[in-house]
């Protein structure tokens, strides 16, 4: 019996029938199976050295002393790099915080001290991989200990330990963030619930694939070639370039196939630096691959986050009409990529709900952990999960269904679009109904008797339901919100399509796909509107920003390909066409609006014999471009997609940040072992609204991964440290990533509400906002209501946290408050 | 990782303070113990060879006295280096007890870093406990050498 | 085949894919970077180390191992299969119905899935998804939550991977 | 990845092997590898020569010997599982073994490796615990037995002496009823906590996992069971403070008090498991 249903309820669309909203199998495919995919580990090169970086075994300390010349000495050792070289061989990295963040100085090793366990400090190329791994042992680091803070709460208060003294502190960003008349709403309020602690955990997506990058140097031209797996390649030039005092076409980015990312893979421009740096000094390749352990000390953590003081204001009817919390969000030890987190979650202020008051108070903190990046539902989730807790929690503790309550305050479709408080604009959706699917799947209707079932069983069970927003297509304008002095803003991508001399159409993308399809659904969208065989379009894999097609933008990151990507290939291959039409039209001496494409012939409309294969259009101005009287159309078009954004209001922190809004319900039936805490999710369904399915096959499996990721961080994943800022978790030893019998049955289905504001009426999508944490977490609230009625206040619930609510749940309960009753 | 535990000698205090305070006897109860040496009073250093039946792990260790007063409290600090490990250990007793019994409460505060550590706590923490059973169980047979010589 | 005095390095004979070839290792050299560094067989992935993902899954004399967590030397005179082994002038009904059914997204797992697999119909031509399942149980994804990749595997069992 | 350096042999006889392990200092033999290798990738041990026991058949033989079921410390924990032997003499072996981490680990990991490493969380050294087997250990001196109770020693080390090596794992074969229970993390996954309950003619046999270097005897337990015909009631009595009286280590996975929790919970199901087994 298959684990997947698909009951698919499909609306409207409003594109011609044809390879679009098809599940054509994917043509990365076959490379794939067969072993041919190439990654950045599978490139050699003629003499190429194998990097190995000395990390620091200690979370906070001085750097005394660095003493290379043991590993030095050992034959096969090609040169070393110390945090001294790289200190006077480039300028800290750029900050996007203002002060006090702004003035973190970060560089590609730890210069005179380090901040967290597992830090670059120095590092060593050799002719093999385990030989740069016995010199790196041989480096003498000397270190003196400092004391170290890993709780964001313990960072900021008086006293603390401070990370970077530049800083004055271990502040990076405070900022309060209101819209509408919040104290007026609960000064009306019929009841307010006080929640006095939520925190929602530290994990990643953990890419199967690890960091790495073979550099070379071209010492006649000054420039990099990187073979890397960086999946934003625009914003890592970015970094390192004025780190490395060279313009941006110095650092040419490769990327073939990039084993996920997950946006775990945004924030290795320190490592990439310190290959380019050595690279140079060593005059040959440099090929650094990072291993599961490395990664887990050192890359890429999401961000954990703190919600204190939470109060929420509720009418006696259900209507939610305002929240304010104070929110400390957790960077770690550098801002790699923050404080973007702090805005980007404003994207979705209010969730899905029509709440028009709201305060947040946003403070990130640095600690003594490994730095963040964005992960999977990138600083949205974190508040997704925050905004559903609180309708749970509001909802046990005041006795409303959590259903009713939902659908009561969900933006409605009749809303659509919809303004939210900050100036964002929700495109299209219907949550209600969604949800209705998602209850549907699990059998919403008999849960009572199943939870009477479980009970003979001597178990609890709950069910949950987690409603999130997927925001795709970001307006980095939203980045002045948080340093007014950044020049950045709104978003592209670009993609170039051209007919080549035997008529076959090239499509060139600059995204740096993980595993997301752009191959094929690039030319489901271009065989749609070339008329032509899906089959005669081929669609280069892959990343090089030495290709035209590559601009600032430029990534497969923030749910955004459906929209810029295929928008930026729609407008190549509309032009494209255009200029197909012309040069037909300029062969039959016909007006142009004579001429169609199809069936991959550009050929007058009413007379079919009247036909010019592609193979001919591409020949003429190729290769055959005698005797026209004015230049054919060069049969090549490129096109950078923009989307329509504003700079937003820095005053009031208002505007539309993001261009489309997916949707996913993630709905699931948990059984709780009252005796161990042990819990098995027994029944899962995930409903998913993303506009028009370009390729509903790669749409669902997208579903699937999200949930899969979801299930993990609710039960399994988490980033532990201890006191002293050891990882806990460092592994798979550790770190239980779920495996196949780990997984639940899985149903899922699908909405189509399209777009107004793209193209093609698709939005982004493959986020899904961590509406599979929450579900998990609302389910076990729910099973535990038999039990003493803890409230889960974490959104990660391994099973000894479960047995402390079960033995406990006054501790939980003693956190929230109804202060008006 | 943090450890304490109390542990009974059959020996007046005196008897088991002069153990404890003399590095030399001190030195006997360390397991895998391959050379020694006292630089002074206060500090010392030995080269070990911690049994863990994998090849063994092999660490520089030098020791501090951080505190004493005799005959009933003493601390010192251990900080231990080696390749594949990083081991900084805090530790204290507390004598008490009258006439022939001596109790020593004791604590320990044991942090490993390093590629051991990222073996994990399943593996680590049994080791250490049992590593620090040994040690007492040495402790107490030092003691009753030092007792019966009188 | 005995070695009876310790060595740091050995010819090993080893039929890679149907290949017999001869080869000077270094003891320590783990069979996954032997054959993706020495026979440049970058099919066989790496994703921990630990030997916890299975990425690096080939089979050692028709078994499926990790070949992370064997030594090169230990497949002296064994016959190794990798993923590029798998497939002749067409894909197998098993890549075919991964291909099929979604049961790949970035693919880098897919290797050693595919090995997995195949060891398993080798044996058990006609799974159940829980058989499919266990035979899984040491082969890490994170894109696509299995249910596809067990999909495809009970699919060629069935025999509808055209 | 990417190990020390390190020495290689692969002898073709056991006394090859014993030589071998004998001769050179700091010598380990490499059974399956599945976590010996995995700790020298993360260089937490280096052995300075590896004595491969690979070509060892005679140590990969299962056989019946009277009452006695023998094990070659070689054989796999796939073998186990599919042996006949173990299947008719004492089918625990072969359950446990199906939920050692994962297919691709158990072609190449052998009991002999999984008793050897006596990791904590390890499945076999507690089941054999309960199990109340012997273990065959030979040296160029001749061979000895030793008592499971005397076999575990720590962490990574065993009653296996430098230039010794484990031949042999025996069980009696039959007994009355066998269980095991635990929780791990993730299916098949590490165990968190375990017990393994063995019960013949109603003396009973328990050992704890996870709970301290090597496994522990539930002796107090075992006593209050001891020729009662038990139903949950009574196990659960008979467990009564258990947890009190072991010191488990405290984890990212489990506080201390949770483990000894679990540990109780473990036991209750492991002996009604055997029992309910011994009375089928």
């Amino acid at each position: 019996m298959s684990t997947t249903e698909t009951t698919t309820a499909t609306e409207t669309t409003t594109l011609q029938k044809g390879y679009v909203g098809q599940s054509v199998p994917r043509r990365e495919d076959k490379r794939l199976v067969e072993g041919q995919g190439v990654f950045f580990d599978d490139v050699k090169r003629h003499g190429m050295g194998y990097l190995h970086f000395v990390r620091s075994p200690y979370a906070h300390a001085r750097i005394q002393s660095v003493d290379v010349s043991a590993a030095l000495a050992l034959p096969g050792v090609y040169g070393t790099l110390t945090g001294d070289e790289v200190a006077i061989l480039t300028d800290p990295f750029f900050q996007i915080a203002a002060d006090p963040g702004g003035q973190v100085k970060d560089y590609a090793l730890a210069v005179g001290k380090v901040r967290y366990l597992g830090e670059p400090v120095a590092a060593v190329v050799a002719e093999t991989r385990e030989l740069a791994r016995d010199a790196a042992e041989l480096v003498e680091v000397d270190y003196e200990p400092l004391e170290v803070v890993v709780d964001a709460r313990a960072s900021l208060e008086d006293g603390a330990p401070v990370l970077h003294e530049d800083c004055g502190g271990n502040l990076s960003y405070t900022g309060v963030w209101e819209w509408g008349d919040v104290d007026g709403a609960f000064a009306e309020a019929d009841h307010v619930v006080s929640i006095s602690q939520l925190h929602f955990d530290r994990f990643n997506s953990t890419p199967l694939e690890l960091d790495g990058a073979l550099v070379e140097w071209n010492r006649g031209t000054g420039q990099w070639a990187i073979t890397t797996n960086n999946q934003f390649p625009g914003f890592a030039v970015i970094m390192m370039a004025p780190a490395m005092r060279v313009g941006t076409d110095k650092l040419r980015m490769i990327t073939q196939d990039i084993g996920g990312g997950f946006g775990n893979k945004i924030t290795s421009h320190p490592q990439l630096v310190a290959c380019c740096l050595l690279a140079r000094k060593l005059n040959r390749p440099v090929q650094w691959t990072e291993w599961r352990t490395d990664f887990h000390q050192s890359m890429s953590h999401g961000n954990e986050r703190w919600f204190l003081d939470t109060e929420v204001a509720v009418q006696s009817d259900g209507t939610m009409t305002a929240f304010r919390t104070k929110a400390i969000d957790d960077a770690g030890a550098y801002l790699r990529y923050e404080p973007l987190g702090g805005v980007i979650w404003s994207q979705v202020a209010p969730g899905m709900y029509r709440w028009r008051n709201l305060r947040l108070e946003f403070t990130q903190a640095m600690t003594n952990k490994a730095p963040v990046s964005p992960n999977r539902g990138y600083s949205r989730m974190q508040h997704l999960w925050f905004t559903e807790r609180i309708i749970d929690i509001v909802a046990q503790e005041l006795g409303f269904d959590r259903v009713e309550l939902r659908k009561r305050n969900y933006v409605q479709p009749e809303d659509m679009p919809y303004e939210t408080p900050n100036g964002c604009v929700y495109d299209s959706g219907d949550y209600p109904r969604a949800l209705d699917l998602a209850l549907e799947l699990i059998g919403y209707d008999t849960v009572e008797q199943r939870r009477a079932e479980a009970v003979e069983r001597g178990k609890l069970l709950g069910v949950g339901i987690g409603s999130t927003l997927d925001s795709g297509t970001n307006n980095f304008g939203q980045s002045q919100l948080l340093n007014p002095e950044l020049q950045f803003s709104g978003n592209n991508e670009v993609a170039t399509v051209k007919l080549d001399i035997f008529g076959e159409i090239v499509v060139t993308l600059g995204t740096t796909p993980q595993g997301q399809g752009h191959e094929t659904t690039a030319a489901q969208v271009v065989a749609d509107i070339l008329g032509c065989d899906v089959d005669l379009v081929h669609v280069r894999a892959g990343h090089d920003s030495y290709w035209n097609s590559h601009a600032g933008f430029s990534g497969t990151y923030a749910s955004q390909f459906a929209v810029t990507g295929l928008g930026a290939v729609k407008g190549a291959a509309d032009e494209l066409a255009e200029q197909m039409k012309t040069l037909a039209s300029m062969v039959f001496q016909c007006p142009i609006e004579a001429i169609e494409l199809a069936d991959g012939f550009a050929r007058i409309a009413e007379n079919h014999e009247a036909a010019l294969p592609f193979m001919a259009l591409g020949a003429i101005p190729n290769a055959n471009n005698a005797g026209f009287p004015v230049d054919p159309p060069p049969m090549n078009a490129r096109f950078v997609f923009r989307p329509q954004f504003d700079v937003p209001d820095k005053e009031k922190k208002f505007g539309n940040l993001t261009l489309t809004y997916a949707m996913q319900i993630h709905a699931c039936v948990v059984e709780v072992d009252p005796e161990t805490g042990v819990y098995e999710i027994v029944d899962y369904a995930a409903v998913d609204d993303c506009g028009v399915r370009i390729n509903p096959q790669i749409v669902e499996g997208q579903v699937m991964g999200a949930t899969a990721h979801a299930i993990g961080a609710a039960m399994f994943e988490s980033f532990v440290y201890d006191d002293e800022g050891n990882l806990l978790t460092p592994n798979f030893y550790d770190y239980h990533v779920p495996h196949a019998l780990d997984m639940p049955p899985l149903k899922t289905s699908s909405v189509e509400s399209p777009s107004p504001f793209t193209p093609l009426g698709t939005k982004g999508m493959g986020e899904g906002g961590g509406g599979g944490i929450h579900c998990v977490c609302a389910a076990l609230q729910d099973a535990l209501r038999a039990a003493g009625g803890a409230l889960v206040t974490d959104s990660h619930n391994p099973y000894h946290r479960v047995w402390d609510m079960l033995r406990h749940p006054e501790r939980s309960r003693d956190t929230v408050e109804v202060v008006k009753q | 990782m943090k450890l304490e535990g109390t542990k009974e000698f059959d020996a007046p205090r005196e008897v088991v303070w002069s153990v404890i305070n003399d590095p030399e006897k001190m030195a006997k109860t360390m397991p895998g113990i391959e050379s020694f040496e006292i630089a002074d009073d206060r500090h010392w250093s030995a080269k070990v060879k911690v049994p863990l039946g994998l090849g063994g792990l092999k660490m520089s260790i030098s020791f501090e006295k951080l505190e004493e007063r005799p005959p009933e409290f003493a601390s010192l600090r251990a900080k231990g280096t080696g390749v594949g490990a990083l081991m900084n250990m805090q530790t204290a007793f507390t004598l008490s007890g009258e006439g022939e019994k001596t109790s020593m409460a004791w604590e320990a505060d044991v942090k490993i870093a390093g590629p051991v550590g990222s073996m994990g706590q399943r593996v680590l923490q049994p080791i250490v406990n049992q590593q620090v059973g040994h040690v007492l169980a040495a402790v107490a047979e030092q003691v009753q050498q030092a007792k019966a010589a009188g | 085949m005995s070695v009876n005095e310790p060595i740091t390095s050995a010819v090993v004979t080893v039929t890679v894919n149907g290949t017999e070839g001869e080869h000077e290792v270094p003891v320590r050299r783990l069979l996954v970077h032997f054959l993706r560094d020495d026979l440049d067989l970058t099919g066989t992935h790496i994703g921990c180390d630990t030997g916890s993902c299975g990425a690096c899954t080939v089979h050692l004399d028709g078994v499926a191992v990790k070949s992370c967590a064997v030594l090169a030397v230990q497949a002296d005179g064994a016959t190794v299969m990798t993923v590029e082994g798998l497939a002749g002038e067409e894909l197998t009904p098993l890549q075919r119905s991964f291909h099929e059914h979604h049961g790949l997204q970035c693919g880098y797992c897919t290797p050693g899935m595919l090995m997995s697999a195949s060891a398993l119909l080798a044996e058990n031509p006609s799974p159940s998804e829980d058989e499919v399942k266990v035979a899984l149980q040491g082969n890490i994804c994170r894109c696509t939550g299995y249910w596809n990749i067990v999909e495809a595997v009970v699919a060629v069992g069935k025999g509808e991977a055209a | 990845m990417l190990l020390r350096e390190v020495g290689y042999a692969r002898p073709a006889t056991v006394e090859e092997a014993l030589s071998l392990l004998a001769g050179n200092d700091g010598a380990r033999a490499l059974a399956g590898g599945q976590t010996l290798l995995n700790v020298m990738k993360q260089r937490a041990a280096s052995p300075e020569v590896l004595v491969d026991l690979g070509k060892l058949a005679e140590l990969r033989l299962v056989g019946v010997q009277g009452m006695t079921l023998d094990i070659g410390a070689m054989v796999t924990l796939s073998a186990l599982m599919r042996s006949s032997e173990v299947e008719v003499s004492r089918p625990i072996l072969a359950e446990v073994a199906a939920t050692v981490a994962d297919v691709q680990v158990r072609n190449r990991g052998t009991l002999g490796g999984n008793i050897c490493v006596n990791d904590p969380t390890n499945h076999f050294p507690p089941l054999l615990v309960a199990l109340d087997a012997t273990m065959t250990i030979l040296s160029e001196d001749g061979e000895r037995t030793v008592s499971v109770e005397d076999f575990f020693v720590g962490v990574f080390e065993t009653a296996v002496r430098e230039g010794e090596l484990l031949t042999r794992v025996s069980v009696p074969a039959g007994g009355g009823g066998d269980g095991m229970s635990g929780v791990t993390l993730g299916a098949h996954g590490t165990y968190i906590a375990n017990a393994a309950a063995s019960v013949d003619d109603g003396r009973w046999r328990i050992a704890l996992g996870c709970v301290a270097a090597v496994p522990v005897r539930a002796t107090l337990v075992e006593s209050r069971l001891s020729g009662v015909d038990v139903d949950e009631a009574d196990v659960r009595a008979a467990v009564e403070g258990l947890g009190e009286t072991l010191d488990p280590p405290s984890d990212v996975h489990a506080s201390a008090d949770y483990r000894r929790s679990l540990t109780e919970t473990s036991v209750v199901r492991a002996v009604l498991q055997a029992a309910e087994r011994a009375s089928g």
